[in-house]
């Protein structure tokens, strides 16, 4: 259950819309189901009240939208932003990938966000409602009579689970409580594949790449990755291409993808959570971050606006390439 | 689709003693794009060359592939080759088949086939070269300096020489910097100001020469050849074209209660001054945080005393923006402040002195007149107690000096006390120091003479704790060759501060976009092959700015700064590069990753209208390379995140086309 | 009809993969179905669908097509195709199956792409009943019985035993042969079976979803709704919806150049990506808005216009369940379409 | 040069955190020590010797008792070398030995003054008894 | 069929001040090193795109190195410290893949360094030619 209510947040956006703070309001909206919410922009407060939505599927980051949206709407864009959503915003202002002055921030608390496979694992197909307003989740499906209970923390999406941080780092204003960074074991699944052998490594990954049907969702979901052009539909970028032909093209592709975000993926998860064919991508991300805060000193991307990246700077004294390896064997 | 010629050289027996030339040129003539391919002895010789021109009008070829000896060695040659045949010559692409082929591999048959992959892979790039021209940017025939002591003086001096207008930008009311203030310079002991005035007053009078003194450099913009500067100019209440000089407002001025800084505070000086005698240019200034009619409009004697009717009350800050070929950077250093080092009572005692305030106390223009009297009691001191090394080499952790060595204090600290000695021989003169280090030409002499003919006790150790008792300073000191702790009652302590840059030195660094070390120095372009050169383009390092430095040392680098910069202004065209970062405006994010790697400041933003899919329009922010000032280095390029950024002769495309070729 | 016990399943696997490959859905380690090339010991999942549907058996992602050897400046063109081999696709749920029918409509019109024909005549489906539809499920919008699912040979599996039924030469062929492990049965446990998933059809949250507003002569009064633009206003663009739907058939013919020769071959391509039919002009559709509806009015309206009436959605509900920002076809027709009704 | 007392110079090392080799020679421990006239073994002579592995006499040197911790050489070194926390780290090397308590319970009585406050009694129990 | 002696393909980036003419003296000096390295000169290490690296692979090689000038001794100050960072991210990357870390390499040779770079080649071509083909990073469309 979130503890800011749906009223609550359609009472501060109508109030914004009416005083002209805002001109819009980038928020969820509700779908066929009670889990599949689409993103939407609202106008009015009639619209707000027959289908904005807040409950525990609403993990979309609308942080990416802005780079298109400030460009195209008028007045200011109201965005209703989760701990982790301020840091892909903060990361984008970093980038100068949209105004900031356009955007009217609210920051809102969260208690986790719900995964959807694992609310059904639980309560089985053919699921006709679910009530998030209890203290537990209440599963109706067409199949039973008595709606399924679930507690909410057995079904927190894998990015909740090790949310690493409560704490807005950008806001104009907060609804709330804030929270605190966490210190989260996010790292842990990435040590486990660190401790495996050489083969066991390749195993894995060439398995879970191997399903891969290139549908770029893991890129074009992720708010880091807002080229004008990606280098991956670029056709002189020899890089260019539709679908991975082979096992090399399937790591090409996640090895590209991955680095052109390192030290700037804020670790959102969203890349994982779309991702059709549940391939943990989110490992190869981590990967990288835990590699930075181990090489370079912690560095959590769009912590602040305006920091460097760690690709983008340097010490002299910096590990070398082959010393990667040595610390690896202690 | 180019038309490639194909020259495999034989370089005597040097190439084809390990390579079958025939072969490979054979080899190379199927590849796709090349309708021409033949060998020959010496390329480079003139033969070869004409073979080359020849070739180019026969077969109408675009470009050239010339499989010899290393690019480094005749590039050039063949890029010249290329343009008198009239092809661009940055169609020419070397596959180098000497010094990494046929001189590192005994077998023919292994160095005939790895020539002809280097041929292949040559080949694979010329086929996307495109004809590159050098970009050209005019050059302002204009020098600036910032900073007027002994590095920027000598420095515009130079250039001035060589016929080019120079500014020189200082901050306070005259040039002259710390050298100004000094009383003797080792190791020939010549008088400072006997050397510096003389030098002051040729920058006056020379009119290639302009001084804006009292001001500061505000704006910088623009690149190599084309700098536009603001400087400031601090109102000084005073009219610099009229005052004559002539002193009768600082003796009238009823506020003297101003501490003097050009003595270090150690006495007072008048509202409306002239710092010093030789002062350049010797114009009076009103000090605004004391004089009262500035103040609170009451006084005005100054005004009525000036005969020229130089003072001008209501005078304002005035901008001025010049444009410049070429920025010198002369900021110079100061003594670090004594506050955190509480042990040798710097500020509990007016007996404890930095070295600069000796040099002050000695100086016949100081305070005292030249005479050695401590501040306290203006009496004579008879035990004087010299510490070496404080706040410099010491520990980052300890956070309180500086790591490095501040390299005059103990040039400076021997020549303190052979005078001390030779003035005043009933004094006693102890050093306490670490190291002596006197690397310098008839520097360890000057030192061994301080010991062995002036007497000058040298202890190796350091002063732990200075305590002031009555009028004597209780220095407690180390020993460490006698392994005894000494207990001294000194007259007058004298603290060897280390130096760091000017406070003015990392806001003008950012405006520069001159990189500067941790300790705030300027960085050199190469530490070893380009020391008066910042990596920035145009920007040159003179003085202390760049690291601690004497006068010599300092003069000749001001020198060789000078010399950059003549050499620079001399041309009339800057010709670039052609091999630099270009971006693709249709493609960039605007995100500013790749100016944050440049190490040139290459790099700007612009916003620009764009027309987007949706048939509307949208102003998108993105990166603009100028051409002048990028080296080519890539660095961008691989930051690129959308791969916007390309390198011109290096291109993505042709790079993997070298490796596709070499994988093949 | 005729019937074998569950528990046999494994040798009757054994009999079909001793003449063809065998695929079927099976459960992986991280819980999720795909179809997986049977080996001794694997078994039949019991989930719903696979994340992918079979489409890739006929019509793979890539593909080589032809393949140009260069030496020096000669070329020399090489037919790469193998002859197919035969393969069994085992446990397809009716509405792939019915996706097939889209596709031969459009690989085996003239000209023919006989890359797909010739896996179509060595493929043999075998399809089996679903007997628990979920929420995403609306099948029987496009007239589609989840009960009775076309194929070679349709199957439906109670707690114990797998009942088979031959609707094809090639599939009474194949069920001629597993005679040895199977028997003939009535229809009688089948038929109850059909009944109670009618009966839980209709109990599906979309079950009233229907196609009236949709189909041939649309395009004028749908092509400029407004409502498209809401609608595909927070698409991503990417091809999730495209590469999962068992119906999509869209292809790019692209070369790669090996360094010793190039390699023609095709690979599906997304209308929602924004290099798709990419030509020396330039996209014909250059905003997301224009894809978005371009995927849409295909399955809706362009498709049945040109194929008698015939949707190209079979309601597998596979984008619904894996769209990242949960926009889809159901709430297109619901929102588009919804406007004729109301 | 042969080392024989490597394991201890190392521990010493460790349990100080100090590291000798910033040394540079300068004497300002010492210069700023005021127990120097009583020790025989001067702070800069520990950072040397315990560098060099010459412990034993700073062992079984009075130099040890004393040091009074007031950190002025930790303070006032350049290089932040922490000359007392070595000190600190070879007297507890010393007491740590069985029986090397350099207080003992029993020679108290014999201190005791009304003028000692018991909180230097007992912080001297701390520092020079194990 | 007869077996082919295997051979490594190691391509070799080189900065044009100080690795390539590191390479250029090590060929003056005559110093061998084994002809399987080929080299493609950038104008500076920082200009090699990770892309580069791992389209040689795509390509058939099996080792890639980068050299460039010493920490500190860029010709453009600084590129070699953002080299050093992207490639020891990249190589780690590689190898949580699984992929064989003997198989990249970053080395410093200063145009002084010919015995070095000769040194580096046939130890590297040693390390690469004993994992033998590489396998895991291959695309075998490339395969002759």
């Amino acid at each position: 259950m979130q503890k800011i209510t749906r009223d609550q947040l359609i009472e501060k956006a109508a109030s914004l819309l009416a005083n002209g703070t805002v001109s819009c309001v980038l928020g969820w909206q509700k779908g066929e189901f009670d889990y599949d919410i689409t993103p939407a922009v609202f106008e009015t407060e009639d619209e707000l009240k027959a289908n904005f939505v807040w409950n525990d599927f609403c993990g979309a980051n609308f942080s990416k939208y802005l780079v298109s949206k400030t460009k195209k709407c008028e007045g200011k864009i109201l965005v209703f932003l989760k701990p982790c959503d301020t840091y892909s915003f903060n990361q984008l202002l970093t980038e100068h990938r949209f105004d900031r002055e356009k955007v009217y921030a609210v920051g809102i608390p969260c208690e986790g966000m719900a995964d959807i496979a694992k609310v059904k694992a639980i309560a089985g197909d053919g699921i006709s409602a679910i009530d998030c307003s209890g203290e537990k989740l209440a599963v109706t499906t067409i199949y039973e009579d008595a709606p399924v209970m679930i507690d909410a923390k057995d079904v927190l999406a894998e990015r909740c689970v090790n949310c690493k941080s409560k704490k807005h780092v950008a806001y104009d204003e907060l609804i709330g409580e804030d929270g605190d960074v966490i210190d989260s074991a996010r790292f842990d699944e990435v040590a486990k594949i660190e401790a495996m052998t050489p083969d066991e490594r390749f195993a894995f990954w060439q398995n879970e790449l191997s399903r891969c049907i290139r549908c770029n969702a893991c890129r074009d979901i992720c708010p880091a990755c807002t080229c004008e052009k990606c280098v991956f539909g670029n056709p002189n970028s020899s890089l260019e291409n539709k679908s991975p032909a082979n096992s090399f093209e399937e790591k090409m592709f996640h090895i590209i993808r991955a680095f052109h975000v390192a030290g700037r993926c804020t670790d959102c998860g969203e890349c994982s959570r779309v991702c059709p064919q549940h391939i943990p991508l989110h490992l190869l991300n981590r990967k990288f971050i835990k590699d930075i805060d181990s090489f370079y000193g912690e560095y959590q991307a769009g912590a602040e606006v305006g920091s460097r990246a760690p690709l983008v700077n340097y010490t002299t004294d910096d590990l070398e390439p082959g010393e990667v390896f040595e610390r690896g064997d202690n | 689709m180019q038309r490639i010629g194909v020259f495999v050289c034989w370089c005597g027996s040097n190439i084809a003693g390990t390579v079958d030339v025939q072969a490979v040129s054979d080899a190379l003539a199927h590849e796709p794009g090349v309708v021409f391919s033949t060998n020959y002895q010496y390329m480079c010789s003139q033969a070869g060359q004409n073979m080359i021109k020849d070739a180019v009008a026969e077969h109408k070829l675009t470009g050239i592939v010339v499989c010899s000896c290393s690019p480094r060695m005749h590039e050039a040659t063949f890029r010249k080759t290329a343009a008198a045949a009239g092809i661009n010559p940055y169609m020419v692409e070397i596959a180098n088949i000497r010094e990494q082929c046929s001189w590192v591999h005994k077998d023919m048959q292994t160095g005939t086939e790895k020539a002809i992959i280097l041929g292949k892979a040559a080949v694979a790039k010329v086929n996307l070269n495109t004809p590159l021209t050098p970009g050209e940017s005019p050059v302002t025939k204009r020098a600036l300096v910032i900073g007027g002591g002994i590095a920027g003086i000598q420095t515009a001096l130079d250039i001035a020489d060589a016929g080019f207008p120079v500014d020189i930008v200082e901050k306070k009311p005259t040039i002259g910097g710390k050298m100004a203030q000094l009383d003797k310079t080792f190791p020939t002991l010549d008088c400072a100001a006997c050397i510096l005035t003389p030098k002051m007053v040729d920058v006056a009078q020379n009119d290639k020469i302009r001084i804006f003194s009292y001001s500061e450099v505000t704006d910088v913009k623009g690149f190599v050849g084309n700098f536009d500067v603001t400087i400031k100019k601090h109102a000084r209440y005073v009219k610099e074209d009229i005052c004559t000089g002539c002193g009768a407002c600082t003796e009238k001025c009823p506020m003297k209660k101003v501490p003097n800084e050009f003595n270090l505070g150690m006495d007072n000086r008048s509202a409306i001054y002239i710092p010093f005698a030789q002062a350049v240019p010797k114009v009076a200034t009103i000090d605004p945080n004391y004089c009262n009619m500035l103040k609170n409009g009451k006084c005005g004697v100054c005004s009525k005393v000036c005969a020229a009717g130089a003072i001008d009350y209501t005078q304002k800050d005035e901008f001025i923006e010049e444009k410049y070929g070429a920025i010198v950077v002369a900021t110079g250093f100061n003594p670090i402040s004594m506050d955190k080092f509480d042990e040798f009572a710097y500020n509990q005692s007016k007996d404890v002195i930095t070295s600069l305030e000796f040099e002050r106390l000695t100086n016949a223009a100081g305070p005292t007149a030249g005479k050695l009297l401590r501040p306290s009691d203006l009496k004579h001191p008879h035990t004087i107690v010299f510490v070496q090394c404080v706040g410099s080499r010491c520990d980052a952790c300890a956070e309180k000096g500086k790591e490095y060595c501040s390299k005059i204090c103990c040039m400076y600290t021997a020549k303190h006390a052979m005078l001390t000695r030779d003035k005043y021989p009933d004094t006693e003169v102890y050093v306490f120091y670490i190291d002596v280090r006197t690397p310098g030409k008839n520097f360890d002499e000057f030192y061994r003479r301080a010991v062995e003919e002036y007497g000058v006790h040298y202890i190796k150790g350091m002063v732990g704790k200075v305590t002031p008792e009555g009028d004597k300073l209780k220095v407690q000191a180390s020993d460490l060759l006698a392994n005894k702790q000494l207990h001294i009652d000194a007259d007058l302590v004298v603290l060897a501060a280390a130096i760091e840059p000017d406070k003015s030195a990392r806001p003008l660094a950012t405006m520069l976009t001159a990189s500067m070390d941790t300790n705030d120095f300027f960085t050199e372009a190469h530490p070893k092959l380009r020391p008066v050169e910042s990596p920035t383009a145009g920007v040159f390092l003179s003085g202390a700015c760049q690291g601690p430095k004497d006068i010599p040392e300092t003069v000749s680098q001001a020198g060789a700064a000078a010399s950059k910069v003549i050499g620079l202004l001399a041309k009339d065209k800057l010709t670039g590069n052609p091999c630099v970062a270009s971006s693709n405006e249709l493609m960039c994010n605007g995100c500013s990753t790749c100016e944050r790697v440049c190490p040139y400041g290459a790099i700007t933003y612009e916003n620009k209208e764009f027309r987007m899919p949706d048939r509307t329009t949208a102003i998108r922010r993105i990166a603009v390379v100028n051409p002048a000032v990028c080296q080519g280095c890539g660095c961008c390029t691989v930051a690129c995140p959308s791969g916007a950024m390309d390198l011109r002769g290096f291109a993505n495309s042709q790079i993997i086309a070298e490796v596709d070729a070499i994988c093949k | 009809m005729r019937k074998c016990s569950l528990d046999s399943m494994n040798l009757v696997f054994a009999e079909i993969a001793k003449a063809a490959s065998l695929y079927l859905p099976v459960d992986g380690k991280d819980g999720k179905t795909a179809y997986t090339k049977w080996e001794d010991g694997l078994t039949w999942s019991n989930s719903l669908n696979t994340v992918r549907g079979p489409k890739d058996f006929f019509f793979p992602q890539t593909e080589n097509l032809v393949e140009f050897k260069t030496s020096g400046k000669n070329i020399e063109i090489i037919d790469t195709r193998s002859a197919s081999e035969d393969f069994v696709v085992f446990g397809v749920r009716a509405c792939d199956v019915k996706s097939f029918d889209v596709l031969d409509r459009v690989f085996l019109k003239e000209p023919t792409d006989s890359y797909y024909a010739s896996r179509r005549a060595h493929g043999i489906l075998i399809a089996a009943a679903c007997t628990r539809p979920t929420e995403t499920c609306f099948c029987q919008t496009f007239g589609i019985d989840a009960a009775s699912p076309a194929g070679d040979i349709s199957i439906w599996k109670t707690e114990t035993e797998v009942f088979w039924q031959s609707n094809t030469e090639k599939g009474a062929a194949l069920l001629e042969k597993l005679s040895a492990l199977t028997e003939e049965c009535s229809t009688e446990a089948v038929d109850a079976q059909k009944e109670k998933i009618a009966a839980t059809m209709k109990k599906l949250p979309l079950a009233d979803l229907s196609t009236d507003a949709f189909g041939a002569g649309k395009t004028k009064q749908y092509f400029d709704a407004p409502e498209w633009k809401e609608l595909s206003e927070s698409c991503l663009g990417c091809g999730t919806c495209t590469f999962v739907c068992p119906t999509c058939q869209c292809y790019d013919i692209k070369d790669f150049n090996t360094g010793n020769g190039v390699i023609r071959f095709r690979c599906w391509d997304s209308c929602m990506y924004s290099d798709f039919t990419k030509m020396s002009a330039g996209q014909p559709r250059l905003t997301q808005t224009e894809r978005f509806r371009q995927r849409f009015m295909h399955k809706l309206v362009y498709f049945p216009e040109n194929n008698d009436g015939m949707f190209s959605c079979v309601g597998c509900g596979r984008c619904l369940a894996k769209c990242p920002i949960s926009m889809n076809i159901v709430k297109v027709m619901k929102t588009i379409g919804g406007k004729e009704n109301a | 040069m042969h080392n024989k007392n490597q394991y201890l110079q190392e521990e010493l090392l460790r349990t100080s955190g100090v590291n000798p080799k910033k040394c540079m020679r300068c004497g300002k421990c010492s210069a700023t020590c005021p127990a120097y006239d009583e020790m025989e073994y001067h702070p800069h002579q520990f950072v040397n010797m315990v560098e060099s592995g010459d412990i034993e006499p700073l062992l079984n040197s009075k130099s040890l008792y004393r040091c009074l911790s007031c950190f002025a050489c930790i303070d006032r070194c350049p290089r932040g070398v922490e000359p007392a926390k070595l000190v600190e780290a070879v007297r507890l090397a010393a007491i740590r030995k069985q029986g090397a308590n350099h207080l003992k319970a029993d020679d108290v009585p014999a201190m005791l003054d009304d003028d000692i406050p018991q909180q230097a009694l007992v912080s001297a129990f701390r520092k020079y008894a194990k | 069929m007869q077996v082919k002696e295997y051979k490594p393909l190691i391509v070799a980036f080189c900065c044009n001040w100080c690795s390539y003419a590191g390479a250029d003296l090590a060929g003056n000096n005559r110093l061998n090193y084994p002809a399987d390295v080929k080299i493609i000169r950038v104008p500076c290490s920082c200009r090699v795109n990770p892309m580069f690296v791992l389209r040689a692979f795509q390509r058939g090689a099996d080792g890639v190195i980068l050299c460039g000038c010493h920490p500190g001794d860029c010709h453009y100050t600084s590129g070699n410290y953002y080299t050093r960072r992207r490639m020891a991210l990249l190589f780690s990357m590689l190898d949580y893949l699984g992929i064989e870390k003997e198989r990249t390499r970053v080395e410093w040779v200063s145009a002084a360094e010919g015995a070095k770079f000769a040194a580096t080649m046939n130890d590297f071509a040693e390390k690469v030619a004993a994992l033998g083909e590489n396998k895991r990073l291959e695309d075998l469309r490339c395969k002759r």
